[in-house]
């Protein structure tokens, strides 16, 4: 058992290995380098799938169209998904969506003004955001879901109070109105706003200071209080975050339907939640990347399309839905494995 | 001594708002009586009304007047009309039930047929039809796309899409953009309910088909108005909440003092086109 | 012993319900010297430098820094003092890298102009600097982008002991740092101690090995299910009784 | 610095204790008996304001109705609990009893034995929670939440497919229709049915090796396997009984409407989650009480009849279930802590 | 050397993603023998128990018990062929009491007809062992029906150990068992692993401290980076040559 007996016989491994992977080396990290694509292969492989059994499913418009429908949810979701990183969860973002749609709709009653109709819709959703941030925070509870649950019921409580006649009120501003109908090289304009909320996020999650406390936070929270990390003001700005992101989609939303509703954004978290979850995040906290939380958004979105597309009939489409959803997420559980399990395979060759 | 009745309607929309209107102006001009009201909190709330109709009883009401959301709630009725309690349904009946003293209601089926007719009216065979269904398994609601379908059955119109809206706006627009998708060509889209209707606008709007779809709602609420003054939409069908409270609540006053009561009374029902939709707003 | 005293704890008191983990403690600790805090387990050790670390609040007594009552609210005014601690349970953050625990709560970025949380990072430099000190401690990591999570019990705390004495300025306290070290790691720690001591910091070391105390420690504070039952010392010569304080008269 | 000054100042601080406590003492442990109860304080505290607010509140009828109200949630929280120790989530239970009510009524279109129809009931929902269980723990899911979702999907288009007309279908069989009717010292038989499965669970979870399992499971997953327990059958196990205890909720439910419908248990998903996180529970796993879960349950119910009672409208309903849950969570924070602090106060004055 | 090993250990090789913890690694353990398994941090002395203990899975090589090729699949298996296991992360349950702890996964509980998980606990008798046990090791606990999170690392680390002496019956492995523990505490930790190889078990110990080898082990297997890089007779003579077996050459 001495180094050189090793040696030889790790020397032998290796040209072994050598000679029957030398082609295969090649395939092996084709392999990797598609597998590491993560989520994004799955998305990619339910597209395909999609487009061969719907022949209008890769139309430009229709792509339009997806786009345009799944903005709203993407958007909320890169809330949520701050949210989640630290643990948390915030229950409130259709209500908060919706009560926001509602105060821009009663700001455009009174005046016209594009600036000030989102204003109010963001202001709107910040104050709720920072209520559960500082409610969870500072009343010590135990779990931001029943402040969020809470308020859930308060927003759409509010926001069908204060409605005109409790209901839709139709009329945005023409600002408001042109981005919902606004469209750049043939792509709607929520999709960059989708684009512009995730590059900040991304720079603020992964390029900032304050990203790595949401990190460290959502980690081990008794540590982060040891380190000195300000965890009370870390924590509320998710859900501030959380908020703001609400309002823009209210704004997106509002710009798509040209109306405010109380009745707007009814199960989003349960979407948002599961976009960020579909895209490998915990409610452990810590973990999740940005990305794949947005893949999981549009997954569910062109699911949904592609079922209206095929005339599937409605109770088979939710039927649909969860199987291809839990399959979808299956299938990236086996694609991690493999990586791991390539990745050593690869390893071993290289030795 | 003044009778106390309760009433109960689904989930806040406009138009239970104006039915409770009609129940409050009844009120108010045969005197004597007062309302307790109350509402679900969605189109699938069962055990919220269920709950609604126990504390009515144990706040020793005479009489209630009430828009089942669900076949479901009977049998709390019948526990109700145990304690000498009477019931009027109104907006929609309960099938095989035997318990009401009154129904007033829209014939949904019928309001269907008048879409319908309408659709008759416009369509040609070989035309394409996509339909916005309402909320999955609420018979009211599948009456409409019933009663349609049946008036239409003549013509030989292929139906190209079929989705749920959950009577919603936002599912509404998505629904009938990937109708709009599938079938390019599509000749009618014909909406269950009023929001998703309304979002059928805005998807036929953003496509740029104003004048090549025609698209058929109901309700005439929740912004259908402005499609119609647009020229989006073509056609609505309108109800009259307003009477139908009235009827309704009128019925059940009867009833508890005794006197005799029709058993089905149709608050009626009307087709809106741009030409008289003066008339309903 | 004419020199003022860096930190000074007086009369320390803290309980737990109706556990009393202190029980009125006081200690001094001085520039330029290491102060051992011993005792069996259960001693209440770690609770009283968590009590001035900022983690607990004392339910009594007093803590001086440079003579003046210092309020130690949390860890973060702790470290604004200037204590810099290494926890017994690591205080680690498992989803992170070695560098970004580091520098975690204490990030290198810019512009300086801005408030702490809307700096950029500069993960260059913390990469570079991460990188240099744990070549010092001579500890050998599989890779350093991988999360501390997977690392062996050893180069975790090797971590958390590196993390510390990088930001020393004033007063390090180490609870237990060497527990789990092996021989070449746990030698170039004590080496570190002896560093920071030589450059002007007090520090405070809770250990269980009596050959490092002898080695190391200038002073020797003792407690006993939360009381202090001795100073002294310590030297070869009165290393056994200092074992008897620390195990107590009975047995 | 000896044991004999020490004991001097302890004597004498003990002394001066005893001069201004000697009264107080008593008042302290009443105190502390008091905040001892828990959460059931708050739901005390609770019922006082209702039934000071409203005078039917405390009628023996209005009491039997919130029982049979709140009997279903109530059941469907026990299993959720169970859930919720481990770290899970099952957001299927709703759905679940959906379609094990419509199992159920299809069987009677068949035969109208009450066993065979229970049966079926629960057959049908222990299938789904077998599936929740089996698909999360085998198919190295990273967590419940998704597949649970799945499911709530899948149930509620497979219950909407299959019921007749795909509408509610009224009648079950004489069996259950009595469970429904009837009534023992004046109170609901749904009430008995409640305790009987709260008891069975309470004796599984604290005196059998099972439940100490799952405790350790929930408290640490990684420990757990190194100690050789079972950690998945554990873990599939109460998903199990979280289908279980669905498919009790479906019977009782069909009891007392005589009928079954693919849209009952519509949100009972977040109602039972909330009644167990307002009983103390956390979504860490390990922690929390069956009976405070309980206690959140009948919160819930007590708040929505009074609120009936008083004839508050929908939109303020809304509004004020979400304060006041939010209210009494932030209550039991306070009480919790000035529990602590009444206790160390106490163990000061005996010193 | 010419009774047949109760555990074997051949070429044993490990890899976790890109890093090979283990590369090759064989060791014996005799029935009645202390082996001390020695090695700096990562050397890779953790993932070999763990293997053994059935937590991870060999990549190659063999486990051999009683000369028996043997499945560990996992640790319940491991558990079930009479390998007991302290784990240098403790593998406590931070929401049960000790004595709780104690007997996780393997309650006290009856009727013995039953399947394990629907016996019922038979509290008292559980109480009553582990407050005996607790007594025998001499640690201080504050309270024994208080959960594990609140106790102090020593205190932990003595329940931990306990733990597992208590259901002993052919090989024990412990990682480190005394790093944390007060002096009298881990004497009493010595003399326990004494105690336990007089009754005929294996041990396997784990530790960075050379007087517990030279005191105790009759055997000493050295790992360096994943190889195994020595084995001897540990004594005060070859103490010396121990130490930089470990080390390495370098340096
Ligand atoms: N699960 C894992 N995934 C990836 N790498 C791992 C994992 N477990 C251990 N390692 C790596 O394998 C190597 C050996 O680790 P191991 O825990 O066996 O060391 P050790 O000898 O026990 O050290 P110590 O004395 O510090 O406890 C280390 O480099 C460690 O980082
Ligand atoms: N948060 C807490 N809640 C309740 N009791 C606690 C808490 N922290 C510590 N204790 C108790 O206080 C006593 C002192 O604990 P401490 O951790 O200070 O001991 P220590 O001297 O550091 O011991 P060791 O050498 O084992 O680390 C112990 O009995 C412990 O159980
Ligand atoms: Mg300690
Ligand atoms: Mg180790």
């Amino acid at each position: 058992m001495t180094d050189s007996t090793e040696r030889v016989r790790e020397a032998k491994a290796g040209r072994i290995a050598a000679l029957d992977t030398r082609s295969g080396a090649r395939s092996v990290s084709l392999a990797l380098a598609l597998l590491g694509f993560g989520p994004l292969l799955i998305l990619i492989a339910l597209i395909a799938g999609a487009s061969l059994l719907t022949p209008n499913f890769l139309k430009l418009g229709n792509i339009s169209n997806i786009m345009a429908q799944t903005s709203v949810i993407a958007i909320v979701a890169i809330g949520q998904h701050l949210v989640i990183l630290t643990r948390g969860i915030d229950l409130s973002v259709g209500a908060n969506l919706a009560l926001a749609t509602v105060v821009g709709g009663l700001v455009f009653r009174v005046t016209d003004s594009t600036v000030l109709v989102m204003g109010a819709m963001l202001l709107s959703a910040v104050t709720v955001g920072a209520f559960n941030g500082i409610g969870y925070v500072y009343g010590r509870l135990p779990h931001a879901f029943i402040i969020t649950l809470a308020t859930l019921s308060i927003c759409r409580g509010l926001a069908l109070q204060f409605s005109v006649n409790h209901t839709t009120m139709r009329g945005m501003p023409d600002g408001i109105v042109a981005l919902g109908s606004s469209e750049i090289l043939g792509l709607p304009g929520s999709f960059f706003v989708v684009l512009g909320v995730a590059v900040l996020v991304l720079v603020m999650t992964k390029g900032m200071v304050w990203g790595r406390w949401i990190y460290a936070v959502g980690g081990k929270p008794e540590s982060a209080v040891q380190m000195g990390i300000p965890v009370r003001p870390v924590l509320v700005s998710t859900y501030v975050l959380a908020g703001l992101c609400a309002g823009i989609g209210a704004i997106v939303l509002s710009a798509r339907t040209q109306a405010s509703s109380p009745l707007y954004g009814n199960l989003l978290e349960l979407d948002t939640i599961a976009a960020v979850i579909i895209g490998g995040a915990s409610f452990l906290g810590g973990r999740g990347h940005l990305g794949h939380a947005l893949i999981g958004a549009v997954m569910i979105g062109v699911l949904r399309n592609a079922l209206n597309l095929m005339n599937v009939n409605v109770f088979f489409q939710m039927i649909a839905i969860g199987a291809i959803i839990l399959l979808a997420v299956e299938a990236d559980v086996l694609r991690g494995h493999l990586e791991a399990r390539t990745r050593a395979l690869q390893a071993t060759g290289a030795r | 001594e003044n009778i106390k009745i309760g009433f109960i309607t689904k989930f806040p929309v406009p138009f239970f708002a104006t039915m409770e209107d009609g129940a409050k102006a009844y009120a108010a001009e045969s005197g004597g009586l007062d309302i307790v009201f109350g509402q679900g909190a969605s189109a699938t709330d069962i055990e919220g009304q269920i709950a609604l109709i126990e504390s009515m009883v144990t706040q020793g009401v005479q009489g209630i007047a009430i828009t089942p959301v669900d076949p479901t709630v009977a049998t709390t009725l019948d526990k109700a009309i145990a304690q000498v309690v009477k019931v009027v349904l109104m907006d929609n009946s309960i099938p095989d039930w035997e318990g009401r003293t009154a129904l007033a209601t829209t014939n949904n089926y019928e309001a269907g047929r008048t879409a319908g007719g309408y659709l008759k009216t416009v369509l040609k065979d070989g035309d394409t039809l996509g339909i916005l269904e309402g909320v999955p398994g609420v018979p009211a609601l599948d009456e409409r796309v019933d009663g349609m379908l049946a008036e239409l059955s003549g013509v030989k119109v292929e139906i190209v899409g079929r989705g749920t809206t959950n009577c919603t706006e936002e599912l509404g627009i998505n629904v009938a953009e990937d109708i709009l998708t599938a079938n390019p060509g599509v000749t009618a889209i014909y909406s269950a309910c009023g929001p998703a209707a309304a979002g059928a606008a805005q998807a036929i709007k953003n496509a740029k088909l104003d004048h090549h779809v025609i698209l058929v709602g109901f309700d005439f609420c929740c912004g259908e108005a402005e499609a119609m003054e647009a020229g989006i939409e073509d056609a609505s069908v309108a109800q009259f909440p307003f009477n139908m409270a009235k009827y309704g609540v009128e019925a059940l006053v009867k009833s508890i003092k005794g006197e005799p009561v029709e058993n089905l009374i149709d608050s009626g029902s009307a087709l809106v086109t741009k030409d008289n939709m003066k008339d309903f707003m | 012993m004419t020199k003022r005293p860096v930190l000074a704890v007086c009369h320390a008191v803290k309980r737990f319900g109706a556990v009393q983990a202190l029980k009125g403690v006081g200690l001094e600790a001085y520039a330029g010297e290491v102060l051992a805090l011993l005792g069996d387990n259960g001693a209440g050790k770690s609770t009283l430098i968590k009590c001035i670390s900022g983690v607990h609040q004392l339910d009594e007594g007093e803590i001086l820094i440079d003579g003046k009552p210092a309020a130690l609210h949390s860890p973060a005014a702790a470290r604004q003092a200037g204590i810099e601690t290494v926890y017994q349970d690591l205080a680690l953050f498992d989803n992170l890298t070695p560098a970004q625990n580091f520098f975690c709560g204490r990030e290198i970025a810019y512009p300086a102009w801005l408030p702490r949380g809307m700096r950029f990072l500069n993960k260059a430099a913390m990469d570079r600097e991460a990188a240099g000190i744990i070549d010092r401690l001579k500890v050998r990591l599989p890779k350093l982008d991988a999360p501390v999570a997977l690392m062996s019990g050893g180069q975790r705390q090797a971590i958390a002991v590196a993390r510390a004495t990088v930001f020393a300025r004033k007063i390090v306290i180490l609870d237990e740092p060497t527990a789990a070290l092996g021989l070449r790691e746990a030698r170039k720690v004590l080496d570190l101690i002896r560093q920071l001591r030589d450059e002007g910091n007090a520090l405070i070391l809770i250990t269980h090995n009596m050959e490092h105390v002898v080695e190391l420690a200038d002073r020797a504070v003792v407690l006993r299910q939360g009381n202090k039952v001795g100073e002294l010392r310590p030297t070869r010569q009165n290393q056994q009784e200092l074992v008897s304080m620390i195990v107590g008269a009975e047995r």
